[in-house]
């Protein structure tokens, strides 16, 4: 790393094609969403809301992936630990409040469905579901549509280290093999499973799975969220290029408990926890952005009372938003208005 | 108007779909060059090529999750199931995904996909080639559940099932596909889903059913008419889920005798809502207790012709039924 | 006799069938140092080790086909689904596998498996952590499937479906873990599978039912009974599959007015075989039309608390529901 | 290869500590494996029997790997091509044609089941189906329970190359993988799954999965059954001492049609089907045996008489033999006598 103000070496980020601006950006997005992420932890301990489930130290990674996708074409099918990769498709606060406290207006569900279950058809954010991995196979359909129709849009899935022992990751993985799709699946390896560590998951390495099926498998450093960009990218590249699907293996780790509803001392001790905590790269990116002269206490300043206001705001506009009504609670089981006249 | 088989019914409704529209296609296990191992994709890939008549890895949840994926991008998928009684791989695909995807998120996205499978047995298919999955599905809402007798039926409700918004299960019926064959006009038709069909008027019992075993009905009906001067009013539900519940009960009331027939088994099968809808609705109109005549309650069909027969509905054992019922 | 919550009924039941035969064992999601995400398997690995008590990957259908080969050599695993959403990834191996290897092989083979899935809502769990599934696994013949409402029947089934020599589902209410707690004796017990249990006598009508929502019937029961002096004969199938056909019987006989309840969404559900075996047997002896309330038809019940408590039934529900009937 | 009479060198089936007796009995179970199916495709094509599926051309392999274990303790769960490796676990020709004519004594069924659905609790052999695939995750449970209980045994299980791109195929493998149970995976790699060539079933090497499972995977010419033989035997070796599972990818080719209902014609060519039928390793083993002193054109020609007697009198047995009554037809949906009074 160099001191702020030297040029002489080419930036990472530059590099990477990836503007001063957008380097930027990412670091306020991933700081966002660990402040929403802090934010429903907050909420949930004092009873307002029933549940919260965090990315924390999973949004640098998540974010770096959304900027390396292309929010026009692509197709995004996160799962429920990506704040940061949802944030940085262009959902906001104010959507995520809505859904953790389920109201009406929520555009992922209307408040139907638990919070982490993104899905917006205007951000091309696929509607998901609670059991695991089934989302796999569904990014492999996007993929084969896009590939149907000649659109230049890759389908991008994420999941975790324990869902990809799921039977549908194995086939979703394998059917975009074959059919050379462009598509990107990516495990958040954060090496626990609710309880189940790593070890108890699989023996293998997630992404040498690949290689049964014909694409290649990368592994990449989630407290390097440039180091994921490039990686994201590139598949993103190949994919668009014909070239087929990609496994990406992040590398990280979950800080937090599964979720509100879990106490993880149960089975890992705090010292196990606090080791990974403290290679958080949150503030690691923003050295990087510092010593690359684009970034400034003063900015901080202001950043961290923005996102404080923003959040604020979303929040105390969700809390006294209405829920959907009963009245129409059970609607759109079906079309409302059947194809059969068209 | 042409006579044709039940399986060229739907073979023609899916090339008219296709033809109609470049959205629909056709994915499973051997629907390309082969054409299906029934032959009911037969010439889709030489008319409209790899990717719309499109060969997939052996691994029903994926036909189905793909399918899913693609319907979602807006595409109009027809996932084969190469015999229903492989599509439990896919249960999970099919019940917690396709059919709740509007309903989750609040009608944003939506799931237009068809899942054909073929039911039944009397081919010596032994107990994986042999069942009727429809209890399994049926009673999951954001399904609809369609199980044609016709040919006629057949194409006007695949039709229907391809331009339907939601995902439709279309169970079509292997002992069906040449043995049954009617007249199917060439003009573009469809079957509205969620309307059951009266096959037969008649005005001293009711049966009603799905699929198969109708046509044991109606031959037992000609029968009992001839020998007995006994007139069965005869109704073909057409669509399982959502059940026609007029349609039932308009029937039921024509005769307040009611049997209801179907090859799957008994217990759990649709006939125990039918009759529960009836007694729900109808009970001071009944003449006589609800009968149901179902496969057993076994885990499937032996393969031996022995035991397949005795398993199986046929002619006798529906006009036996029929006849008892009618005499109460 | 010690009252102890349901859940610990659950776990007491695992631990004491594990102390009596060591085949027996647990395997699952974070079964083992967590003891599952509620704590039904709490202590067991401490007590029984890590294989007896196992972690399994994240993946049913292996959890499902592992035990079902463990079983198959001769031991008794109970196979946990951290809930019953997650369950239907593992259809294929309980429908084609479990329900089928007695009969398959003309009882060379069996396949003494216990699953345990926790059903239904109210615990703000959403579309995915709410669900029923019974009325996909009812009408499996080969599977048997109980879904007790008390911590007495809990343990007492549990036991029965562990000793079991073939498959059983074991759907434990996650609603009553903590809710309900009973009188349960220290001794060994078990309760018979296939055997309903009268929960109140009653001469005015008769609410057939199972799991959590018959705590609503019994409540309801009370108030009418003070207040109006009605008296409702409840009726508990504890077993869903096989049904007892002659408790049901018993109990509409009774009163001659049936209520049938279950969370399990009305059409397929349970309660549809329970009216047609009605209407089937005692048609004459009705003198009401038979009624179900259950949960709605749609896919799952939403997580906000209006839209949880729209789908839901509670004492008041029920109460009107049996007024309805016991003056009509 | 050598001379008759020649010893000079140890021969391959004696340095793989195969007995001659051994080996020629090998010999025998794949002749009897090839003529018994012959037969099956004979009495469909006269309208005996309505089906038949054949494994002609895999037999070796498969008889190979049956001399590999141990018949006392190990657990077989073989798929439906699998006559040779059944045969060689000790299932007659008698058997095998009660199963296709579906007649009562038959043992694997009663006749219910389809034949090619193998199942005998005496020889180990353990009851299919046939929906694919669902026989890997029951290896792997017969495994762990032959690993809890400490028993000497170990369980293999085979399928096709199409059938392992379903979920049960990931799900069974990663499990086995993680407990390090004694469990032999093998695809029978015959490159068609019905009308499906390999390439549209996959674009991966089928053994390169099990290093995402985190154990060996291994492939092997199906053509050469004695190194079929060594590479099952190390495999059972390794499970024995506790080293887990290994996956074994067998290549080899499926001559006839997919079964008596297919049409092969439809979507390959008679040419491609000769060049494979011409490496039937049959007649290789058998000069093998020859060069090495063990077989002479006498014995062929007893061999052959015998085995054409055997399935002769077991054809006539089976064509006479009863079908299951049908008061019998619907028991054994439930014990007969339920397990609540023990
Ligand atoms: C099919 C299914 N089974 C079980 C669950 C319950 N469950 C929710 S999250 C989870 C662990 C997921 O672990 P992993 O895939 O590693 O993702 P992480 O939570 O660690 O990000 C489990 C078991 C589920 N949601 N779906
Ligand atoms: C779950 C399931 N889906 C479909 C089928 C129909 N089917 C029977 S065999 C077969 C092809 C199997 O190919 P492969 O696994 O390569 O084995 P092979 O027949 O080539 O030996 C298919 C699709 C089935 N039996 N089970
Ligand atoms: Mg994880
Ligand atoms: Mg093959």
């Amino acid at each position: 790393m160099k001191q702020p103000g030297s040029v002489q070496q080419t930036l990472r980020h530059t590099a990477l094609g990836l503007s001063d601006e957008r380097a930027v950006e990412m670091y306020k997005t991933m700081m966002l969403a660990r402040r929403f992420d802090e934010r429903g932890q907050l909420l949930q301990r004092a009873g307002k809301v029933n549940f919260h489930i965090s990315g924390i130290t999973q949004e640098p990674s998540q974010v770096a992936m959304g900027f390396a996708m292309d929010l026009k074409n692509d197709w995004f099918l996160p799962y429920y630990r990506d704040y940061g990769f949802v944030l940085s498709l262009g959902m906001t606060v104010k959507d995520l409040m809505l859904s953790v406290f389920a109201k009406g207006e929520d555009p992922n569900s209307a408040g139907r469905q638990m919070p982490g279950h993104f899905g917006s058809k205007r951000l091309r954010i696929v509607t998901g579901s609670s059991p695991v991995t089934t989302q796999v196979p569904h990014a492999t359909g996007l993929a084969l549509a896009a590939k149907m129709r000649g659109e230049p849009s890759v389908a991008i899935v994420t999941f975790g280290e324990g869902s990809s022992n799921q039977g549908d990751f194995h086939e979703g993985c394998n059917f975009a093999g074959v059919h050379q799709l462009p598509v990107i699946f990516v495990c958040e390896n954060n090496q626990y499973a609710i309880s189940m560590p790593l070890a108890k998951q699989t023996r293998g390495r997630i992404c040498d799975r690949a290689l049964g099926y014909g694409f290649p498998g990368i592994r990449v450093d989630g407290n390097d969220p440039l180091e994921v960009y490039r990686v994201v990218k590139e598949a993103r590249d190949r994919a668009i290029a014909g070239e087929g699907p990609t496994l990406i293996e992040i590398m990280t780790y979950r800080v937090t408990a599964h979720s509100t509803s879990d106490n993880d001392m149960a089975y890992r001790t705090k010292e196990e926890v606090d080791l990974h905590r403290g290679k958080d790269s949150l503030p690691v990116f923003k050295k990087y952005l510092e010593e690359a002269g684009l970034w400034s206490d003063d900015q901080e300043t202001k950043l961290q009372a923005d996102i404080r206001a923003m959040i604020d705001e979303a929040n105390e506009y969700a809390e006294k938003a209405p829920f959907q009504s009963t009245d129409d609670a059970f609607r759109y089981v079906y079309a409302e208005q059947s194809g059969e006249e068209l | 108007m042409p006579v044709i088989e039940y399986i060229d019914a739907i073979r023609l409704a899916m090339k008219e779909e296709m033809e109609r529209d470049n959205d629909v296609f056709v994915l499973g296990e051997d629907v390309g060059l082969k054409g299906g191992v029934f032959g009911t994709t037969k010439g889709l890939q030489l008319q409209f090529g790899e990717q719309r008549a499109l060969d997939a890895p052996l691994a029903e949840s994926a036909i189905a999750g793909v399918a899913i994926g693609a319907a979602m991008a807006g595409m109009k998928p027809i996932a084969e199931m190469q015999y229903s009684d492989f599509m439990f791989p896919a249960t999970n695909q099919i019940i917690s995904e396709a059919a709740k995807i509007r309903y989750r998120s609040n009608n944003d996205w939506d799931c237009p996909i068809v899942i054909r499978a073929p039911i039944g047995g009397g081919v010596f298919g032994g107990l994986y080639h042999s069942q009727c999955p429809e209890s399994v599905f049926f009673g999951t809402p954001g399904l609809k559940i369609v199980a044609p007798a016709t040919a006629y039926d057949a194409k006007g409700l695949l039709k229907a099932a391809i331009r339907d918004p939601d995902p439709v299960i279309f169970f079509e019926n292997k002992k069906c596909y040449r043995l049954i064959s009617d007249e199917v006009p060439d003009e573009d038709y469809i079957v509205p889903i969620g309307k059951a069909n009266v096959m037969r008027e008649g005005s001293d019992i009711t049966v009603i059913g799905y699929s198969m075993p109708l046509h044991f009905a109606m031959q037992a009906a000609e029968d009992l008419s001839q020998e007995h001067g006994i007139e069965a009013h005869i109704l073909d539900l057409r669509t399982i889920q959502p059940l026609d519940r007029e349609g039932i009960l308009e029937a039921v009331s024509k005769t307040g005798k009611v049997l209801i027939i179907h090859e799957d088994n008994k217990t759990g099968g649709i006939g125990a809502e039918v009759a529960a809808i009836i007694a729900e609705e109808l009970l001071y109109d009944l003449d006589a207790p609800i009968r149901r005549l179902c496969g057993p309650d076994v885990p499937a069909m032996p393969i031996n012709p022995p035991g397949e027969k005795h398993f199986l509905l046929n002619k006798e054992k529906v006009k036996a039924a029929m006849l008892e019922l009618a005499r109460y």
